[in-house]
């Protein structure tokens, strides 16, 4: 049971879901398994945060290092969580006006964006790094990367503008973009598909199955 | 990037008889192929249409009907709808008698019994009535309306919906799932009955080793980070099965694993797979469930938690194995900073750049969907990815021979077949 | 201070501590990191269970049990029910004799992801950008080009510029369908990558250099926009400098 | 990574080389900051895959249903603000009637926001354009490209009601669509998944509606495989596409301001990199004689 059960569902789900992409009248299995889905990671949310009140409750409890971080974690988490939940009005929880969405614009939203924004940093930093021409490949990396990032602002208009129309550093940004770029991406994404398909596969024979087999 | 040095995977070098594989393999399918462009035909269905005659111009207020009202079953569904088409009212568009709309009549006779069923806005030229009972004869007339009046144009011919069984625009691709799928399947039996495969040298994975060794020497954590998204993505199950050949690797070697994750349900899985690795590996005492855990759904805020975690606890090595989006380089950058060896992984083409200048190595699209099998040296599992080979033969074939026979169009005015025309329907 | 004003400094001062991080670790950006995880994991609760929970499984029951009770008779919203009992194996994880079954669940996502994708990633990654690579390799062949721009540095260097993307330009078809080709050879797994085969799989290796150039490059600016973007708030919305 | 491991005094090289990243911060900072004190204005020119999304829209006559999906959230205001922006004031002006969506749960939000801003513009104002008549916000609803391809069929699957709780039948507007073949062009504003790869998979390829989008500059690029195989018309990539937008509409705004900040940025980023490749290269010089 423990063993075979897992594997013939998987075997038996996924070849459904193969037939029915061929197969109009499956079709709607394919709308029900992916609200399953949902459903099922509706139910799974609860063990993440147990877990997660559970880490920071220990490390409260056993008064470790950084425990005040630990409590403001499930302060944040409850806070949030109750207001969402009770106070905000239920389905249109996101609405402006309600506290939730308050929360979301003026504490969730600065960090979230803040996070996002150290990458402009660490693009620097890392190009700096990595874009020197030790050999050829390194060199055609920097190259494609130096045209793009001039072709791409007016600075490239500028320093190219003697150039006559056509052969400037923003038309063979654009030429790169279309030609070997789309090419290099072609090859990338075919090879994905075939990746795709082949561990796909090896997921339904239940060659790849260390997530459900054990005991 | 890979060096292209070689490694023998196994003893037996496969000759003469997987090229002969190989090349049956095309043939069938070009074979198949034909024969499928040949069936497309015939298959291709009948459509009824209805000669509506031309109405009568008069200078009467009603505007001028609709024409050329046919209407067809919708071809590769579950049945249950039509679609009408028709042309516009010389009326829509302009002037006095400008159409505001048309409304779509069906009737199960011809002469009479006409219900309203639908609107169209001004414009539109078609309408698809997905509340068809199948098999049942429906006859359909579009009425114009203005503010002047309104008119009825010709009911079509008559036409009636049917559940299809088999989607046969999708033909092509269910004959090449198959084919890919069988190669994939037969290398995998090939493989079972000893005979082994070649796999060229992945550099990203031959680090592996390296970098597990080198935590356990200095002490520190290996944190391995299985992408971003849920289980719903191959990605995400590519980099758990990884994270599962790291595992029993770290279980051997004694080093400290650390699963940071951002899914409850990747949360579960992966202590499944970390169980499982080091009960394989013989030390099931030496797990316990800590070393994965949660911190929150969110893509930045994992990112936060994660960079953190990087500072504090100075890893010796990161692996970023999975989907990933914009947190890759948030990742990568602090972990070098710390001097971590990071080995990534992810087919997110667009995210690839920053793990290519940012880590030591990285796994490009295909690759990690293979590093499971690499590192597990199944013969099975090799066997499937010499599967995938065949795949990649068949579309550079089809690349080739088509650039090929359009060019000798373009160059010779010749007329021989378009390869795409096999995909039409896709 | 009104409320706006209050948000827009705890915003401010929460990007402020994000940014501390650039310098190196310290409680300021300890504390945001840690409101920032609680928020967050509160944030998406709330979020699953308003937008997946209810919707998927709340409202999809109640209206199976409503036409139960009205009509009496079963209707076919009660197949949400599996997905609940799916579901619940997964919070039978908690009960660790029986926790195994959680499985079971694990087994059906697998099964609907790996086949979904097989299908979807054959067709759109696959089929669809071989198809798009099949072209004809025609030659474009724009003007040659002299530079006139008054200086000889500039004459011989526009010069040399212009005829050498021109040459590119001429080549377009060949430069997509050969790189589309040879970078396909670099991911076979089961041929050495020695003489012709190994040839073109370097080649295949240069056109993906380009592309993570390329890419690299072009992602750039979008980055930038991010920052330029928090730092418009905080001199602009906050500080009223400009 | 590091370069100098040696324990030796380094050189002046040696030390450019291995310089500590904070200096490069520093200077991006500088560099982003700065510029934002000058509101300049800046010419350039619109690149082709622009400029097809511009007239995908021109194309259209009065009257046609436009819609347009939100599939970002307040993370990515700075790229695809200004293009939304951009977009309703395109579509008004021509007298298209918008229908907005979203697939990710704040998207309908950032419509409202660009909404406000849009009617605030004079010509904009005049033509007091009327909701539920001129256009109509959807809203969201959770389930990713499944969405998508409900709405093949019907709307309706998806969208019982309008984010307001309207049903759709009594929306003037959604009386006449019941699916894609009733719309004339999606415009697709995303910021990753789901957004226009899964629009050119599950509408494009599945319906054959016609599609074009506006894209964050990470994103746009995988999207250029889709336009050349004619599953998307064009894609506006990042704050660059939004400002050479802008300016084929002649209506510079936002997006154009900005790119003076960026131009300095990148400008300071080529700087640094010429910079360690002069280094990389003294070094080496040195090394082999």
């Amino acid at each position: 049971m423990r063993r075979e059960v897992p594997l013939i569902l998987t075997a038996i789900v996924g070849i459904t879901m193969i037939i029915a992409h061929f197969i109009p009248p499956l079709n709607i299995l394919k709308n029900l398994f992916e609200d399953w889905f949902f459903i099922i990671a509706a139910f799974a949310i609860y063990l993440g945060i147990l877990n997660l009140i559970l880490v920071n409750g220990d490390k409260i409890y056993k008064k470790q290092k950084g425990w005040l971080f630990g409590a403001v974690v499930i302060l944040g988490f409850l806070v949030i969580t109750i207001i969402g939940i009770f106070f905000s009005g239920g389905k249109s929880f996101q609405d402006p006006g309600t506290p939730f969405y308050y929360i979301y614009m003026n504490l969730y939203y600065p960090l979230s964006a803040t996070m996002f924004a150290l990458l402009a940093f660490f693009v620097a930093s890392a190009s700096y790094r990595a874009f020197r021409a030790r050999n050829v490949e390194a060199t055609m990396l920097l190259l494609a990367a130096f045209i793009l990032m001039l072709g791409r602002v007016p600075i490239g208009e500028w320093i190219s503008a003697w150039l006559p129309e056509g052969y400037r550093l923003g038309d063979a940004a654009d030429w790169i973009m279309d030609f070997p770029m789309t090419a290099g991406q072609k090859a990338i994404m075919i090879g994905i598909a075939l990746g795709v398909v082949s561990s796909a596969l090896r997921v339904i024979l239940g060659l790849e199955r260390a997530y459900s087999a054990g005991e | 990037m890979g060096k292209t040095k070689m490694v023998r995977q196994s003893h037996h070098h496969v000759g003469k008889l997987e090229n002969s594989f190989f090349i049956s393999f095309v043939l069938v399918s070009l074979l198949l192929s034909l024969c499928l462009f040949a069936l497309r035909s015939t298959l291709a269905e009948e459509v009824p249409t209805a000669q509506g005659e031309t109405a009568i111009q008069k200078d009467s207020v009603p505007p001028v009907p609709p024409t050329n009202v046919t209407a067809k079953d919708i071809p590769n569904d579950k049945g249950g709808a039509i679609t009408v088409s028709w042309e516009r009212s010389a009326d829509d568009g302009g002037g006095a008698k400008n159409v505001t709309g048309y409304e779509i009549l069906r009737s199960t006779k011809r002469d009479g019994g006409y219900e309203h069923i639908g609107n169209s806005p001004p414009g539109a030229t078609s309408f698809s009535d997905n509340a068809t009972k199948d098999k049942v004869l429906y006859f359909y007339k579009i009425r114009a309306l203005s503010s002047t009046g309104t008119s009825e144009s010709e009911p079509s011919a008559p036409a009636f919906s049917k559940r299809q069984w088999f989607n046969f625009s999708r033909l092509s691709l269910f004959i090449l799932s198959l084919i890919i799928g069988s190669a994939i399947f037969y290398f995998i039996e090939k493989a079972k009955s000893g005979k082994g495969v070649f796999i060229r040298k992945i550099a990203g994975l031959e680090a592996v080793d390296d970098a597990v060794g080198r935590a356990t020497e200095m002490g520190r954590k290996i944190i391995f980070i299985p992408g971003i998204m849920d289980m719903d993505s191959m990605q995400t199950i590519a980099g758990v099965t990884i994270l599962g050949r790291v595992a029993k690797l770290v279980a051997e070697y004694e080093a400290k694993l650390e699963v940071p994750v951002c899914r409850s349900l990747v949360m579960v899985t992966c202590r499944e797979v970390v169980k499982e690795a080091y009960l394989n590996a013989g030390r099931p005492d030496a797990y316990n469930d800590d070393m994965v855990y949660y911190l929150t759904d969110d893509q930045f805020a994992y990112a936060a938690a994660l960079d953190g975690l990087f500072l504090r606890d100075r890893p010796a090595a990161v692996f970023l194995q999975g989907q990933f989006y914009a947190e890759s380089l948030i990742l990568a950058e602090t972990a070098n900073s710390v001097g971590a060896i990071q080995i990534a992984g992810t087919a997110m083409p667009t995210q690839l750049p920053f793990f290519v200048a940012a880590c030591d190595y990285t796994l490009i699209g295909e690759e990690l969907f293979a590093a499971s099998a690499y590192l597990s040296k199944d013969p099975k599992l090799l066997g499937s990815l010499k599967g995938q080979d065949v795949g990649k033969f068949i579309f550079l074939l089809a690349i080739f021979i088509g650039a090929i026979l359009l060019t000798l169009n373009s160059v010779l005015g010749l007329n021989l077949p378009d390869l795409r025309e096999l995909f039409k329907g896709i | 201070m009104s409320s706006e004003v209050i948000g827009i400094w705890i915003g401010a001062i929460l990007t402020l501590g994000i940014f501390s991080f650039l310098y190196k670790d310290n409680p300021f950006y300890k504390f945001s990191e840690a409101l920032f995880v609680g928020i967050s994991a509160g944030y998406w609760f709330v979020v699953t269970f308003w937008q997946y929970f209810v919707p998927k499984f709340w409202d999809n029951l109640s209206l199976a049990y409503s036409e139960l009770l009205t009509k009496g008779r079963v209707d076919y919203h009660w197949i949400y029910l599996v997905g609940g009992f799916f579901g619940v194996l997964m919070l039978l994880r908690l009960v660790p004799k029986i926790g195994w079954l959680s499985r079971w669940s694990l087994a059906f996502i697998v099964g609907t992801t790996a086949g979904l994708q097989f299908t979807r990633y054959l067709e759109s990654n696959g089929i669809l950008q071989v198809k798009g690579t099949i072209m004809p390799l025609d030659l474009t062949y724009p003007k040659p080009f002299i530079a006139h721009t008054g200086f000889i540095i500039t004459d011989i260097l526009g010069t040399i510029w212009c005829n050498l993307l021109n040459i590119l330009y001429t080549y377009s078809h060949w430069v997509l369908v050969v790189g589309t080709f040879c970078g396909l050879i670099y991911f076979f797994f089961s041929k050495e990558h020695k003489g012709v085969f190994g040839g073109a799989a370097r080649v295949g290796v240069w056109f993906l250099m380009i592309t993570f150039g390329a890419l690299f490059g072009y992602t750039v600016m979008s980055r930038m926009s991010l920052l330029i973007g928090r730092m418009d708030y905080l001199f602009g919305i906050w500080l009223g400098l400009y | 990574m590091n370069e100098t491991t040696n324990q030796e005094k380094k050189t002046f090289w040696e030390k450019l080389l291995s310089i500590d990243r904070r200096i490069i911060f520093l200077f991006i900072a500088v560099a982003i900051s700065v510029p934002l004190f000058f509101k300049t204005s800046l010419d350039m020119p619109v690149s082709p895959v622009v400029q097809e999304v511009y007239n995908a829209i021109e194309k259209l006559e009065a009257g046609s249903k436009v819609l347009v999906s939100f599939d970002y959230d307040p993370g990515s205001m700075p790229e695809l603000q200004p293009m939304a922006e951009s977009f309703f004031r395109h579509c008004f002006r021509n007298n298209l009637k918008v229908i907005i969506m979203g697939l990710w749960p704040q998207g309908p939000l950032q419509a409202n926001i660009a909404l406000d801003q849009v009617f605030k513009d004079e010509d904009i104002k005049a033509k007091n354009l009327q909701y539920g008549i001129d256009y109509v916000n959807l809203g969201f609803t959770a389930g990713n490209e499944v969405v998508i391809d409900r709405m093949g069929h019907d709307f309706r699957e998806s969208y019982p009601a309008d984010s307001r709780g309207t049903p759709l039948s009594e929306i003037p507007l959604m009386r006449g669509v019941r699916n894609y073949d009733n719309i004339d062009l999606i415009l697709n504003l995303s910021a990753g998944y789901p957004g226009t790869m899964e629009w050119v998979q599950y509408a494009v390829d599945v319906f054959h509606v016609k599609l074009a989008a506006g894209n964050t500059a990470v994103q746009a690029p995988s999207m250029y495989p889709y336009i050349q195989t004619g599953q998307l018309a064009g894609v506006l990539g990042g704050m660059k596409g939004g400002a050479e937008y802008e300016i084929a509409l002649k209506r510079p705004a936002k997006a154009v301001s900005y790119m003076f900040s960026q131009a300095i940025a990148h400008g300071v980023i080529c700087l640094f990199i010429i910079i360690g490749n002069i280094a990389f290269f003294s070094l080496r010089k040195k090394k082999t004689s």
